[in-house]
């Protein structure tokens, strides 16, 4: 067990390591610098001192290591934006829009997903069943921006319930976490109906029906239990997708969250908060692929238990 | 008085288009305590009569009608839902082929036995457990107490089909439906089973239709024989007669296409195109 | 068999009657149809070109008889804006998706077909890519390559081969262990024989599906980039980019916001639902409906 | 009597982790399939190879296709040590021996027809033109009992008799002097095995061929083969003429085979005592020297013991 743990934290490290070199490299040859005279009228020794300051205009490699060692120590350089707090602080602020939204609209969506397949599946070819498909392959083929446009036109502009923008007061939320909720409850839907049939023409079914069990207690104990794992096994990496914020979201409904600040971030090529947001995400997919792995050999008997077959 | 009885049943599944015919007014009886053997080749029918039976085809498009269709006095043919519940597991219950896909994978060998038990009979958890620890002794399993907590993917195939038997035991059916109990096994590990079905089968008196391809099968284990063929019964007799002279056509060519009886190399009896048409068509 | 003349039926065959008999999948596979030929025949069914200005005087006039979804904020007639941006995403799309496959599907035959320390070594690549938030390395990219027609196919392409190699991998991995590749092996074939004869006729079906749902997924991402203005760069039209006009308009001209997003949400679904019928025709065995 | 493909020592190890994601043990086991066989396939007869699943009767069979490597032993075709002869060398012995297989869908490419599966072998070893390979291909179906009709049909149209049919007349193409049967019967129903079993009874002896035919029933050795040798946990524990085998068997094992096979006869139906593996293992039979054949070789390696004529078993020599 622990020698599994051990190479998959070798394989996290080096990801990471390959990440922050590629995303490094890709950032610093983006032409134009952080301070160019296009965006702030500084002359030219102005300019020179700032770059001094923050390390600039020494060789690229040097300035990678001189990175990756701040990092190590959990300092993650100053943003240029807004030069008054660190990169952490800023990220800190900057999570909570996207967690509380994405991460409500992951936890709204895929409950609402899996009852969807579960009725779909259990009703099969009846309304709910095309309801449920018909509702997935929609969340599953529209842009989220397309989502999102279409709610603010139909909410905000023509119906005028709801604020089309702003993060704020909760009034302002509901939209947004309906995009957000999208694409959970779609790919949800379409998981549990196709793994719940999966399971449902299993031959064990069949026994437990010859036992006489109820249709009922066959679908909650058994069939639920069987087709959970592979949910479970997705959840983790779904919600660290969305809870991180979404571009586009956050673009449209002018949520100032973490995918805002990537965006202007790439505009500004403010480089400590451009690598921070992407490291910081890339390692959170590693570690959630992990979990998803490790509960998946847990939750199996079969990997758990993996002893010879007894004669 | 009957254990099973059916009349001029028919089952057709409609598939995309058009009709398959795959049983065709079938009628049989078993009493109490008999042992029947229901043997034919992949596709004759044989198992999809008895599936019908316990209601285990839930596939949309089948077309089951029969005239008469009872298990132990429960008449299957007015509201079907109601009445199955009370013959499966209870009066009737079922050994499936392949013991490796028959559990749940998630649960214990114990777990689905207790269930089953606790489905018929309202003893509590503990008794339910005990209970299936002897179960698993009577069907010959070494050291029980330590199988009981294995999960299906632990256990071999022998095991695992004893397992089944004992699960199907546990609440003293009046019938036991064998549906090729031993197809999936090596050949001394189906001997075993065999044998267990058949000591089982007298010591609780039960009913046993043994449904299989293999007239060895047949040879060894029941008293009365139905060859099925094309959806219908070519034959019913018992089962000396069936060997010793078999009238119908069809037996007699199944008899001797078995290899192996007569020592040296030599040719079989092969049955031709022209005879499986004359036969389908015959009743 | 009865002896009259038996027609000979090529398991491709059944893959159609399958296809045809999916209903959504073979309406949506008309929508796709119209579409394409609507882009193909954009000049000869609008009356502009999509740069002129001609309707500067009635600029951001509502849908009417003439202009059937009104004038833009630069005075240009929107439908014909709509239609190129249809030639120009599903262009994208079509060209993403066939890069795609190129780089997919001998990845995914070698890592199938030679497995270990290849097929490791893939794997990881692939790992790399899952675990890279997508738009955001995407726009990084795009920053990087200053957007434009061929950078965004690049960029959707690198995206989108992952998905097709994966398909092409899983069957070839599953066809490998088949005993008419061991019977052919036992004939003496090599393993290149092997590959072209057996394994790639085999794997038309991941390698088709596989195509048909990258479509979507670089239009998507060409809509996504130009909307963030890291994508297309007008004049050249594309719905993403003129979503992201439309936003602003969008209190008072709903029409400069509505058609783009309804042409793109219409295309992508079309494509989506067109290749999930293929896939179930040609690979039976997922019986997901029935 | 010429020995037209012999395999000497062979030894095939699997170990178990590589294979599954191991994720709770690291520790290393190996699992020995085949342990040390010695086999001997004489020419124009048929040796059955007989054992349960997991007896490592089919891994012998592939070791022997060279279609898997053996950790140890070497294998003899027609006096000429093919073990580890390179790819397009061994390619000249190719067409000497050819294997069929149980799974008869999976043997034979869904997007083909019949014609081309059968012209496979020919392309491969690029013999004949074009219309010789037609014509071939006819009389090839034509011989495994499968007329025009079905030249271009798909094997999806096909029942399984009728594919094993079509993977026989593919291996019979290059006209090999040895034919591996690996179980090509068990999978089918009774009156289809029947047909496929009269089917290489004929092409034995109209080719003389010798075929390795390797099943798990016995009952279908009886009728094909001339001797049989009985696999148990990847060793041979008895080789023997078929009558010899089934009428004094001599190991444990093969009588508990004998033993489990339903007679035909509900008359003499009997229960039946059942030994476990250790009991097997326990009593191996023992030997004296005198009452055995003489030249049985002295070497400790000699695992079988020449008991008569054409009967070897593994016991222990006092």
């Amino acid at each position: 067990m622990i020698f599994y743990i051990f190479r998959r934290l070798l394989s996290v490290i080096f990801t990471f390591i390959a990440v922050s070199i590629i995303v490094f490299i890709m950032m610093h040859s983006i032409p134009g610098g952080p301070f160019d005279p296009v965006d702030m009228p500084l002359s030219k020794a102005a300019k020179d001192l700032i770059m001094k300051q923050y390390g600039l205009d020494q060789q690229l490699h040097i300035q990678y290591f001189k990175y990756m060692w701040g990092v190590l120590h959990f300092d993650f350089g100053i943003p240029y934006q807004s030069p008054g707090e660190t990169v952490l602080e800023l990220l800190g602020r900057a999570w909570v829009p996207s967690l509380v939204l994405g991460g409500l609209g992951v936890l709204i969506g895929a409950p609402i997903g899996i009852l969807l397949g579960m009725v779909a599946a259990l009703r099969r070819n009846s309304f709910v069943d095309y309801f449920a498909s018909a509702i997935s392959t929609l969340g599953l083929t529209i842009p989220v921006f397309v989502f999102s446009m279409l709610l603010i036109l139909l909410f905000s502009v023509w119906l005028n319930w709801l604020p089309a923008s702003g993060w704020g007061e909760p009034r302002k939320w509901i939209l947004p976490i309906i995009a957000y909720a999208a694409i959970p409850m779609a790919t949800y839907a379409r998981y549990t109906r196709s793994s719940m049939l999966d399971i449902l023409n299993k031959p064990f079914v069949m026994v437990l029906r010859a036992k006489g069990l109820s249709e009922k207690t066959i679908i909650f104990r058994h069939v639920l239990r069987n087709s959970a794992i592979p949910m479970v096994t997705v959840f983790l990496p779904m919600f660290i997708g969305t809870a991180t914020g979404s571009i586009f979201v956050e673009a449209m409904f002018r949520v100032p969250g973490l995918g805002a600040y990537f965006v202007s971030s790439i505009h500004t090529k403010d480089y400590p908060l451009e690598m921070a947001l992407l490291l910081m995400i890339t390692v959170m997919f590693c570690f959630a692929y992990f979990l998803a792995d490790l509960a998946y050999a847990i939750l199996n008997p079969r990997i758990r238990l993996n002893s010879k077959r007894e004669e | 008085m009957n254990i099973v009885s059916i009349k001029n049943l028919n089952i057709t599944f409609k598939q995309h288009g058009n009709l398959v015919h795959a049983v065709r007014n079938i009628s049989l009886d078993l009493s109490e305590g008999e042992s029947l053997g229901i043997v034919g080749e992949s596709g004759s029918g044989k198992s999809v009569t008895f599936l019908s039976l316990l209601g285990l085809i839930n596939s949309p498009n089948v077309i089951i009608n029969a005239d008469k269709l009872e298990i132990g006095g429960v008449d299957l043919l007015i509201n079907k839902k109601k009445h199955l519940s009370k013959v499966r597991g209870k009066i009737a219950s079922m050994v499936f082929q392949d013991p490796m896909t028959s559990f749940d994978p998630l649960f214990s060998i114990g777990y689905q036995i207790v269930e089953t038990i606790l489905t018929h009979k309202n003893i509590n958890k503990k008794d339910a457990f005990n209970e299936s620890v002897n179960l698993l002794k009577k069907v010959e399993i070494q050291n029980p107490e330590k199988v009981i907590n294995y999960y299906p993917h632990q256990l071999s195939g022998g095991m695992l089909q004893r397992a089944m038997i004992a699960m199907a035991l546990s609440c003293e059916p009046k019938l036991l439906i064998a549906d090729e109990p031993t197809t999936a096994l090596d050949v001394t590990v189906q001997a075993q089973i065999l044998q267990l079905i058949k000591d089982l089968q007298i010591e609780n008196n039960m009913s046993l239709i043994m449904i299989t391809h293999d007239l060895g099968v047949i040879a060894e284990t029941v008293d009365r024989v139905i060859v099925m063929y094309g959806g219908q019964i070519m034959e019913n007799s018992n089962v000396y007669e069936i060997f010793d002279n078999p009238n119908h056509p069809y037996t007699k060519a199944l008899i001797d296409s078995i290899p192996g009886q007569k020592p040296g190399k030599r040719k079989l009896k092969e049955i031709t195109q022209s005879e499986r048409d004359s036969w389908y068509a015959s009743n | 068999m009865n002896q009259n003349v038996y027609k000979i039926r090529s398991p491709l065959y059944y893959a159609f009657l399958r296809f045809l008999s999916n209903r959504a999948a073979l309406i949506s596979g008309i929508i796709l149809a119209i579409i394409i030929l609507m882009s193909i025949l954009a000049p000869l069914i609008t009356q502009t070109g999509y740069e002129e200005q001609k309707f500067l005087t009635n600029n951001l006039a509502f849908p009417s008889l003439d202009h059937w979804f009104g004038i833009d904020d630069l005075g240009r007639d929107f439908y014909t804006r709509i239609v190129y941006g249809a030639r120009v995403s599903l262009s994208i799309g079509f060209v993403a998706a066939a890069f795609s496959v190129v780089i997919g599907l001998p990845l995914g035959a070698l890592a199938g077909y030679y497995g270990g320390s290849v097929d490791w070594f893939v794997m990881r690549i692939i790992e790399l890519f899952s675990v890279i938030p997508p738009l955001m390395a995407a726009l990084l990219l795009a920053a990087l390559v200053r957007g434009g027609f061929l950078s965004i196919i690049f960029i959707a392409a690198l995206f989108g081969w992952v998905q097709v190699c994966l398909l092409v991998r899983a069957q070839v991995l599953s066809f490998k262990e088949k005993e008419f590749i061991r019977s052919s092996f036992a004939l003496g074939a090599s393993p290149m024989y092997v590959i072209f004869k057996h394994l790639i006729p085999n794997s038309i079906s991941p390698v088709i599906v596989g195509f048909v749902q990258a479509i979507p997924l670089a239009m998507m991402l060409e809509a996504g980039l130009s909307f963030l203005g890291a994508g297309i760069q007008p004049p050249l039209p594309s719905w993403g980019q003129m979503i992201n006009i439309g936003i602003n308009f969008m209190f008072f001209y709903w029409h400069l916001a509505l058609f783009p997003t309804l042409a793109l949400a219409i295309t992508v679904m079309a494509t989506t639902l067109f290749g999930d019928g293929l896939r179930d025709a040609l690979d039976p065995t997922i019986n997901d409906k029935n | 009597m010429k020995t037209v493909l012999e395999l000497n020592k062979i030894t095939k190890h699997f170990d178990i982790n590589k294979g599954i994601k191991n994720i709770f043990s690291n520790k290393n086991e190996k699992f020995i399939a085949v342990d040390n066989v010695n086999l001997k396939l004489q020419e124009k007869k048929v040796l059955g190879l007989v054992g349960e699943s997991g007896s490592g009767k089919s891994t012998c069979g592939l070791i022997a296709m060279r279609l898997l490597k053996p950790s140890y032993g070497n294998i003899i075709l027609e006096n000429n040590d093919i073990t580890s002869l390179k790819n397009h060398e061994l390619k000249s012995y190719r067409k000497k021996m050819q294997i069929i297989f149980q799974d008869s869908y999976s043997s034979l490419n869904p997007m083909m027809t019949l014609a081309q599966i059968v012209i496979e072998p020919f392309i491969i070893h690029n013999v004949h033109n074009f219309n010789e390979r037609q014509e071939l291909a006819k009389e090839l179906l034509n011989k495994v009992g499968l007329n025009k009709t079905y030249h271009n049909r798909y094997p999806h149209e096909l029942s399984g008799g009728e594919r094993q049919r079509v993977s026989i007349a593919r291996a019979l193409a290059l006209k090999p002097k040895i034919l591996i049967a690996d179980e090509p019967t068990s999978a089918l129903d009774v009156c289809v095995k029947a047909q496929v079993i009269n089917l290489l009874h004929d092409l034995q002896e109209e080719m003389g061929l010798s075929i390795l035919f390797i099943s798990h029933e016995l009952n279908v050795l009886r009728s094909l083969a001339d001797s049989i040798s009985v696999m148990y946990r990847g060793r041979i524990v008895e080789e023997g003429g078929t009558e010899i085998i089934f009428n004094n068997a001599k190991h444990p094992y093969t009588k508990s085979l004998l033993e489990a096979i339903p007679s035909l006869n509900p008359h003499n139906r009997k229960r039946r005592e059942f030994i476990s593996s250790d009991e097997i293992e326990m009593n191996i039979p023992k030997f004296s020297i005198n009452d055995v054949k003489v030249n049985n070789k002295s070497d400790k390696e000699q695992q079988l013991i020449q008991i008569n004529e054409n009967h070897y078993v593994e016991g222990v020599l006092s």
